[in-house]
């Protein structure tokens, strides 16, 4: 948490030191910039007994739960986009198979609430959400409280849905650009990122390219993640993939589309595992191994932003 | 009932499908509308077309946090970068689910759902038992959210079968005012009011309404709809006939919102 | 409320449909961009009655209340920044003189959380201060709830401290730059000003340019005040003197510290007050009277942010 | 007391002022500390000061929402045009008092008051009744989230009298841990840990503690300290004597930290 230390490390030693069995792991990214690459080493590293906290639990999410490092999950949604099913993550639920995974079902602002409490060490997070829901019913963290005000036109005091803070061990980010402090510049969907690493104990934030103090102190707006609230910088160039990167390349939409028959098939998710994850040192290999006709497929065009003036004392 | 056996739309151009047909009648529907909170697929294209048609200044929001989105290619999921490029405003989660939705500021919500009651309560948890369900769905998503918070919502469901139009939910994920209310929450909006199928359309006007068939598609009987509705589905007066897609409408959506089909399959 | 509606108009007009006798009004900008000439409107219209809404009451607030448009202040500092006292506001306060003024003290926290209860529909907001303190003793606004969950290590469910919404009927806020519609970019100090647009029924932003939709649409991320949530968009150059808005211009120190003797002397606020406020037709004039070189003084040299790729599908 | 009757640092230069001084000894107590939370005056030239000696890593963080500033002038207020341009981050107040202060990541907080009692709670409200004060003072600001959420504060106090060191506080504003742990609230921190005056340093090292005096400046008496106390200030065993600032020190402060003596009039 040194300001001034150079915090960048390879994504295997960011693990290594902050990921351990049993942790807490949030990974974040709505859509946009899933830290697919860190979930991907974490499963080379052989994690178990994580809890994972993920909004939207999707590919990555099966994928670490095929690999056998998850034993619970904190979730909002867990399909694979609009594009299907996650088949591991069905069979753990429908069938214990080949083991249980203890589920605990959140709506997505009750997700987002319940990182508000934890970043802001809040004992609970109010939302106007559950009334008449079946969910709380099926999760005990999620309860009421009655307000200490009069309620609108001095009726009784209203009644309101509250959620507990969640404190991930560690919290997972990928982001577009930082210098080597770890000050966080995240542009297009920015989702619950800051949120998230403020509730964490320890923060690992992996971006599409490092740069110079001078590029983040020219837009101090842009940074969405101050270097105090990070622990580890990794630089993992597409490392969201198949998620996006605004600016950087676009969603691999087909493979989002195969993911359903590749799940399916407890063999076919077992070889892509042992191909693309297993069989590849880091996601240098896994990047090098899709080929540079397939990354061109997925490039981007220019559309800078208008620049704005900061201004300068004469 | 396929899309091939509908009516052409006046007379010109090829059939009109069931997506299209859905689209059209959900984009009427959003007639005077400011703010609609839409998922991609034909909530989208309806909101696109009534951009076209009836609501001129429609804006959709979206649970990603765009607002005011202007893509140069019609997006394929809510967090499609070309809806994030050149769009008026992205905003983060908190701001969005809690100053944009919950804040109050989103007329017209569209949700799906695996199954709905009469009340319009909805399921997308799980069909079974929750603890070990026959089939785990994905969830609520921000449908909770989008239920509590919205002034009105519509659902648009693709099929009406008496599973999915059901008499008892096997999980209410997303339940509507009735529910809240006795559950003491006072919800902003009052839920479901339109309920647009490959049938015809359900409606309901305010908290305490049960949804009621209010039309039913060309070639479509009322009796077919009640056979296909898994509770004692009820008629609103005389059940009218959903006037088809003008000429106008079909070539607005074939042509400006969905050139390639990506929706309109 | 209309997206597409283009909402410019005069601040004259603005303020004549928008702010009423006895309207609740928040004014935002933290030390940044503070909307002094919609005060001075404001006063040159001849409001009464009103409650301002403001977390550090500073100038403006001193020059309504002498102008006698505000029978009730809410707030979390009241001081002349770290220059001085606040004349008028001292007088009310310790005298009566001319008339009471009803005073709701806050701290800092307990506004930002009253915006973001008011923001979100929230019957209330928790916060960790306030334990111990003697405001909730002259502040019966600010009260206590149990947490519903358990204490850290088993101990009994946490007490917190908990504030209400607050809700204007109007916010009135100074930005950069905004297009025809309202969607509203700010840079530098943000403060609470997106906040306190949400909890308002009706919103003005006051800017220093109006702008063409590319620009604003070329920077999604910059907009923090969406135009859904502006009923009306005044462009007025130069209207958060004596406060600065980055990049345009800079602060007024001078005017900072000459206010503790001008505010001190009820004889010399009344005549600053018909100079520079009642003895201008509008914020134009204002400027004017201050004349090229005055500006010149406060002008800033350049420093444009390093532009982000927001990418283009091809 | 005045500056000048301070010694002379190292012997050499000018006389040091009692605001170099506090500002030389502030900036001591920062050894190894992270993150501040400072206002403009003396506690930025404390902080300053420890970045270029005892704290190298040091952050200071602003509360207008400005974080690891690197300005061109020295700033004139916490908000300064110079503090933002060249920053490594501006935030939001929500994300500034929630997710930095009140999420913990503050390990020393610096605050000023009108009057101080030997628990480290204090007063910016009012001198006399709150109802209808004989002085209207500015009030909490930002402190009261201060004291709760940093792990320990520093106060400076350029004058040190019976009045501001008071016996009964007029009104508690920013109250210690004590008492708010007597209201049943859990604060995060220990709360004042460090008083600096211009008489010398009161310390109080954690929960239950009353503040203590520990050194007094060179040239003043423990008993002048205690006079100048408006409750019966106890002293830790051996009073100790300020080492007055270094030529270093004062040569870092003068020529670089603030070289147009903005603050050290």
């Amino acid at each position: 948490m040194e300001r001034t230390a150079d915090k960048v490390v390879s994504l295997r030693e960011a693990v290594a030191r902050s990921v351990h069995d049993g942790d807490t792991v949030s990974l974040e990214g709505f859509t946009h910039l899933i830290p697919t690459a860190a979930g991907h080493e974490i499963i080379r590293q052989g994690r178990r007994g994580l809890t994972v906290v993920r909004m939207t639990a999707d590919i990555v999410v099966d994928q670490m739960l095929a690999a056998g490092c998850v034993t619970r999950l904190v979730s909002s949604f867990v399909g694979n986009s609009s594009a299907g099913s996650l088949g591991e993550l069905r069979r753990r639920i429908e069938r214990a198979d080949p083991e249980p995974l203890a589920f605990e079902e959140y709506s997505h602002y009750g997700m987002v609430c319940r990182y508000l409490a934890g970043a802001q060490r809040l004992p609970f997070h109010p939302l106007r959400s559950y009334g008449g829901s079946d969910l709380p019913s099926v999760n005990p963290g999620i309860r009421k409280v009655t307000s200490p005000y009069p309620g609108p036109d001095g009726r009784e005091p209203e009644q309101i849905y509250v959620v507990p803070p969640v404190n991930p061990d560690v919290t997972i980010v990928h982001a577009q650009r930082a210098d080597r402090r770890g000050n966080t510049q995240i542009w297009g969907l920015t989702g619950v990122q800051t949120e998230a690493v403020y509730a964490a104990d320890r923060a690992i934030v992996v971006v599409e390219e490092l740069v110079a103090d001078e590029v983040i102190r020219s837009d101090p707006n842009r940074t969405l993640i101050p270097a105090h609230a990070v622990d580890a910088v990794v630089v993992c160039p597409r490392g969201a993939h198949p998620s996006f990167a605004q600016g950087y390349y676009d969603r691999d939409n087909a493979f989002y589309r195969s993911w359903s028959a590749i799940s399916a098939d407890r063999v076919r998710l077992r070889e892509w595992l042992e191909e693309w994850v297993y069989g590849t040192a880091d996601h240098a290999e896994y990047v090098a191994k899709l080929g540079e006709e397939f990354w061109a497929g997925l490039s981007v065009g220019e559309a800078l932003s208008e620049p704005v003036d900061y201004g300068r004392r004469r | 009932m396929s899309g091939q056996e509908l009516t052409r739309a006046g007379g010109a151009g090829a059939p009109v499908t069931s997506s299209e047909l859905l689209s059209v009648v959900a984009s009427r529907e959003l007639a005077g509308r400011r703010t609609v909170f839409a998922g991609i697929g034909l909530p989208t294209l309806a909101a696109e077309l009534s951009r076209l048609t009836v609501a001129p200044a429609i804006e959709v929001v979206y649970e990603s946090g765009v607002c005011g989105a202007h893509p140069s290619h019609l997006p394929e999921t809510i967090a499609d970068a070309v809806l994030i490029t050149g769009a008026e405003a992205v905003v983060s989660m908190p701001t969005l689910f809690g100053s944009v939705l919950q804040g109050g500021h989103i007329d017209v919500g569209f949700l799906g759902a695996a199954q709905i009651d009469r009340w319009g309560n909805l399921n997308t948890s799980v069909i079974g038992d929750w603890d070990r369900p026959a089939v785990r769905l994905p969830g609520s998503g921000g449908a909770v959210e989008v239920m509590a918070n919205a002034r009105e919502v519509f659902v648009v469901m693709r099929r009406h079968t008496p599973r999915s139009f059901a008499g008892v939910l096997d999980f209410c994920t997303t339940p509507g005012p009735e529910r809240a209310l006795a559950d003491g929450i006072r919800p902003l909006g009052v839920g479901v009011t339109r309920v647009v199928t490959e049938l015809g359309v359900l409606a309901r006007e305010g908290v305490g309404d049960e949804l009621r068939l209010v039309a039913v598609h060309p070639g479509v009987t009322a009796e077919q709809v009640r056979a296909a509705t898994g509770w004692d589905l009820e008629t609103a007066g005389a059940v009218a006939t959903t006037a088809p897609p003008t000429a106008a409408e079909l070539l607005l959506l074939r042509d400006e919102v969905d050139p390639g089909r990506v929706y309109l399959r």
